[in-house]
């Protein structure tokens, strides 16, 4: 296998473990040099349906944990909910059954230079990515407070986990099943006034990441918003996975989400705008057409 | 090949490494159109940006030619997301050509595959006939180019957007105001069509309009509906089918226009994930095949179908891949 | 429908019974170029004989219609085996129209399937517009024929062979034959081939000749190549590609098709498998569906797509299938 | 589920058992109303792949054993071998996974009305349908020969099981790896003889059943032979897996091997023929096309 410059390889996997959590499976793979190279915030590619199968396309998993080579070797860890054909067919794995890897892919969340303290909201699933991030952050010398949040309890993923991994934990449900009856963004001004936190780093729902990005930027944080466009390839090349950006200079351009993302930086991301082309962008249709 | 690559090959769900040592016995080096390649297997417009993120999996320069995306004059947005719908066997996909225009990318992209080594075939997309002929002027004279593939599957803003591809004159005159200003020794592929009621007129008169080689096929206009919204899946509304699924539809188009016009060099392109497949269109007529879909469910495709095409001849006791080009349509 | 439905519905590996109970809400029946339906599903042709076959594991009279096997005037062989090949997500067919010409049709199939109290659409096929006459003055005075449908995918032999759907002109020509000699409360509809460049010019001809409904699509013309033999897998060289792997070219037809016609009744065929294949169809503007190569893989899809279709409408409150026809191209 | 003129139905079956035997596997599916329906010569349609897989087209299997409601229901058994995706997904099954099955589809082996002597004849996996019909022949009284025949040793099914089924046993292997080097035709024509068989019964590649055929009708035996040809819907509506027959009535006719078969007079198939429309078929092409 080579590694070129995303750092990302193709591996024959192996499924280690796969336990359920809530209303999610937590499947831990063997996996190679994924786990070597992989860094808080990137993902994984895998191949599902086996052989034969009608699904041409890989499924697109956040790294929840990564452990350099344990007893079988490194293991990559992840956490999905069964949507559909798919991941249906992850969930019917068994130990020792063989997933092709691709991955470490895409951009990582970027790490403060200074030991600041930092926020990590995550809606859903979307809390796997947070954990490795937290330990990163601590060895840092950063002070890490975690937002949860989902529709129900069982919805919820790490709320045990995050209470040692961090200094605090806030927990939202819509239906108030668990913690605070609403939304993280609920709750965020005034975590970030009370911690004076200079990032907030967030992953979950197009919506949530939006209304996350918005409280930062009006209470002058950073963010890193980790997004989930649907990727045909996710290696960079079929242009499918693009989402409306600023660039540093301004320039708004349709910019791929599986190697320029999936973290972004929560004010350059047009988050109105995500789904259309807006005006202005470039190379957007003109009046009358190209 | 790079051993990486065998690996590479070996971790993939596919056919894999027969591990036939007499594979050394065959040479799979070809000529199309003139060009001479190392083997004949290239990636698909638009299935492998410019070839350098594929660098990341095996090295591209051992592939018989990298195709680029289609590049047109401007910088172009592309369409809303979503982008694609994953279909049995196959997906669809609305793009829309996104891509930096001309300028960035014989200021960046071409440059790199020709510093790798690759060998690139870069593949054209206008509006108007205007647009391919500065197009065409502009890549002709750019260093290390090995080839132009003219793709005419986008619409004519001219005539009332009607596809190129779809009407044998208006094909033929964006490939005849190509050629008119690409020098010979440089290749000029007509990339066809397959929704088309006779595709063999298309490609006669792309071949009297100077093509010197046809790539077949492009994809097939397709359709996807959300069954819970009721509203198509694609933000384009329609979009092109490719993958396995229309594979018997690309080599059929392959088949048809090699028994008419058998002279012709046609690359072949449609549903290609494995050396077995590659063959069915070589026998069918193609002289060369490209991977397109088939990377994005393994991004080592190209190349572990370059070495399962090896092994696939070797164990048939076949020397060349030229040795099987048509086989089929004997008795 | 038969409780036994609901059983083998549930045995299949496809999409199962909701069990939503407010399924009772949702009346099925619809209006099809004036056949009232009990329901909007129906058999695609040569893919259910006359229907006996299939009786075992349904009853074929709660179909909203069995549409037969394109019947010819004389007794025909059909092609060479193999007549099949397998492909991803669908296969190809050579079958060659294989029967038993229209008097033991209408001596044996037919009055079969009037008794058994399921609602016949005939479908008819010929070599000449002299055949297709003939066949439709034949069936039109049939008792219990509740439709004609006029496979136009056939080679013309007055005309090189080339087939009648694939020229506006011939196709239109079949259809004004037929329908002359067929009573006005018989509906006349033509089946459509995707394998044209422009599907509405097609459409809109044979509308203006009298077809009173469309059915759309017929196979998409492929080959596949035995990687082994390096020859054609098909005894027919060429055959017919359906199933899942074209739906989205065939809800593409469909789109295209009711966006320029929207008042021509459309038949929608081709790679559904489920009740939520049902409803791409109906929202692309389809007002009925046919289930062929679907049954293939479960014999009971037809009638399973029935008991779907009823509970992808229940739960998403839609009371009638005629509330989603054109849905998707709504803003 | 419905029972009709075949008799068939359609149940989602359960694997039992997989166990390897030589060259193949020997697959035992919890089959509830198929078994009890089911007659020697007959054979089952399995659905393959899974959910989301792009195998359209069942896999057909003549029935090696089929046990009425035991413990957990009827039983159906199968030997097969992997020679392509559809058997290779069936060799991965285990115990409790799901098979959808439709069968038992076919017309089965014609028993005589009188108790004469049978040779029955099986190539390769061929094998599997005569054991239970070496019972039925039984239990009439009949005189029951085997001759069982493979390329090898490993790709011989049946050998032992032959030996209690029946009053005697021929082995022939191409290489002779065991029993007599050669073909079952080589040695089918002297048991003919010395067993004054009335009827062969024959099931394997059309090759052998051909000749199987051949030496009967030469030495006034009736021969009955269960073809394989590549069926799409296995039930009677596709028209997929015809061969040419000749009727009653002398006429020869393209034969729906599915539910006119897969067991056929070895005098009425046109053995030289298949793959072909021979000149004379009913509706065969005229000169000049239709
Ligand atoms: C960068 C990234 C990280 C992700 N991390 C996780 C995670 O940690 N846990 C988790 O449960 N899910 C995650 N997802 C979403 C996950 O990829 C989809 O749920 C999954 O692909 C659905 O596949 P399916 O076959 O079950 O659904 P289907 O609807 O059958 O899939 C059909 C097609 O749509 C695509 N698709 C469907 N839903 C999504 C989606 N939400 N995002 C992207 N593509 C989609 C599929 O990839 C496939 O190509 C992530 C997605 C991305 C892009
Ligand atoms: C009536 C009948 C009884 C059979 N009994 C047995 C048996 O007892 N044991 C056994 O091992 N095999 C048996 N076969 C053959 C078996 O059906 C094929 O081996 C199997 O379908 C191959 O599937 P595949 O996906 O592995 O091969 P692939 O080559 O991938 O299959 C591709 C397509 O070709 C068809 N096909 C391929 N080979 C055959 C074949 N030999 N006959 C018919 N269709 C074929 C498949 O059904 C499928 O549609 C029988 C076939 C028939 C028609
Ligand atoms: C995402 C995507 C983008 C494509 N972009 C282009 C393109 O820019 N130019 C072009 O000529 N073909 C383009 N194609 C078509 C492919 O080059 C190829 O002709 C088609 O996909 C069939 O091959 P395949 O089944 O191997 O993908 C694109 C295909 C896909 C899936
Ligand atoms: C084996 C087979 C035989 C067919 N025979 C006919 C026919 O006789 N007349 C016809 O109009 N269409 C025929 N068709 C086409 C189908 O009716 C249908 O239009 C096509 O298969 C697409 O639908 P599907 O994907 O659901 O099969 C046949 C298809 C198959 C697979
Ligand atoms: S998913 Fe292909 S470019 Fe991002
Ligand atoms: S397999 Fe379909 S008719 Fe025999």
């Amino acid at each position: 296998m080579r590694q070129g410059q995303l750092g990302a390889i193709q591996v024959r996997g192996e499924v280690l473990s796969l336990k359920r959590v809530g209303a999610y499976h937590h499947l831990t793979l063997v996996a190679p040099g994924v786990a070597e190279r992989a860094r808080a915030g990137q993902f994984v590619a895998l191949a599902v349906g086996g052989a034969a199968t009608s699904m041409l396309l890989r499924r697109s998993f956040s790294i929840y944990r990564a452990r350099e080579s344990g007893v079988y070797g490194g293991t990559v860890e992840l956490v999905f909910a069964t949507t559909g054909s798919g991941t249906a067919w992850l969930a019917e794995r068994r130990p020792h059954d063989p997933v092709d890897v691709v991955g470490p892919l895409g951009r990582p969340f970027a790490l403060p230079k200074e030991p600041v303290a930092c926020i990590l909201v995550g809606g859903g699933y979307g809390s796997a990515p947070l954990f490795s991030l937290a330990d990163r952050l601590r060895e840092r010398g950063c002070g890490v407070h975690m937002v949860l949040g989902a529709a129900t309890e069982r919805r919820l993923f790490g709320a045990l986990e995050a209470r040692r991994a961090t200094q605090s934990v806030l927990v939202t449900t819509d239906d108030g099943s668990v913690g605070v009856r609403g939304r993280v963004v609920d709750v965020l001004p005034d975590l970030l006034a009370r911690t004076r936190a200079d990032v907030v780093y967030a992953c979950g729902p197009m919506a949530m990441l939006a209304a996350v990005a918005a409280v930062a930027e009006r209470q002058g944080a950073h963010s890193q918003c980790a997004v989930e466009e649907s990727m045909a390839c996710g290696v960079g090349v079929c242009m499918t996975c693009v989402l409306p950006v600023a660039g540093e200079d301004g320039i708004i351009r349709m910019v791929r989400s599986c190697v320029e993302g999936p973290v972004f930086r929560g004010d350059r991301v047009r988050w109105a705008d995500v789904g259309t082309v807006p005006a202005g962008t470039l190379g957007a249709p003109r009046r009358g057409g190209h | 090949m790079p051993r990486s690559i065998v690996s590479a090959a070996a971790v993939d769900a596919g056919p894999v490494d027969t591990g036939v040592d007499t594979a050394a016995a065959v040479d799979l080096s070809v000529e199309v159109a003139g060009l001479r390649l190392p083997n004949p297997v290239m990636t698909a417009s638009g299935c492998a940006a410019a070839g350098r993120e594929l660098d990341t999996f095996f090295d591209v320069s051992a592939l018989g030619a990298v195709v680029t995306k289609s590049i047109m004059l401007d910088p172009r947005s592309g369409r809303p997301t979503p982008r694609m719908a994953e279909t049995p066997s196959g997906m669809l996909n609305s793009i829309g050509l996104q891509g930096p225009g001309i300028d960035a990318f014989l200021a960046t992209d071409l440059p790199w595959l020709v510093a790798r080594g690759a060998r690139p075939i870069v593949s054209i997309a206008g509006s108007t006939l205007g647009e391919f002929t500065e197009l065409a002027r502009r890549v002709a004279v750019s260093p290390g180019v090995r080839g132009i593939e003219v793709n005419i599957s986008c619409p004519n803003v001219e005539n009332r957007g009607l596809v190129f591809a779809c009407d044998p004159y208006s094909a033929a005159s964006v490939v005849a105001a190509v050629r008119r200003d690409v020098p010979r020794e440089i290749p000029v592929f007509a990339k066809l069509s397959p929704d088309v009621t006779d595709l063999v007129s298309v490609a006669r008169s792309v071949v009297a309009a100077g093509a010197s080689g046809l790539v077949m096929v492009n994809t097939l206009l397709g359709i996807a509906i959300d069954p819970v919204t009721l509203r198509p899946v694609l933000g384009g509304v329609t979009g092109g089918l490719s993958g396995p699924a229309i594979r018997p539809v690309a080599v059929r188009c392959v088949w048809q226009v090699h028994a008419a016009l058998p002279d012709v060099p046609i690359v072949g392109v449609g549903g290609i994930r494995s050396g077995a497949d590659a063959i069915e269109f070589l026998a069918a007529g193609a002289s060369a095949v490209q991977v397109g879909t088939g990377t994005f469910h393994d991004p080592s495709a190209p190349m572990r179908v370059v070495h399962e095409l090896c092994d696939e001849l070797a164990v048939r006791g076949i020397h060349s891949p030229a040795d099987v080009v048509g086989m089929a349509h004997r008795p």
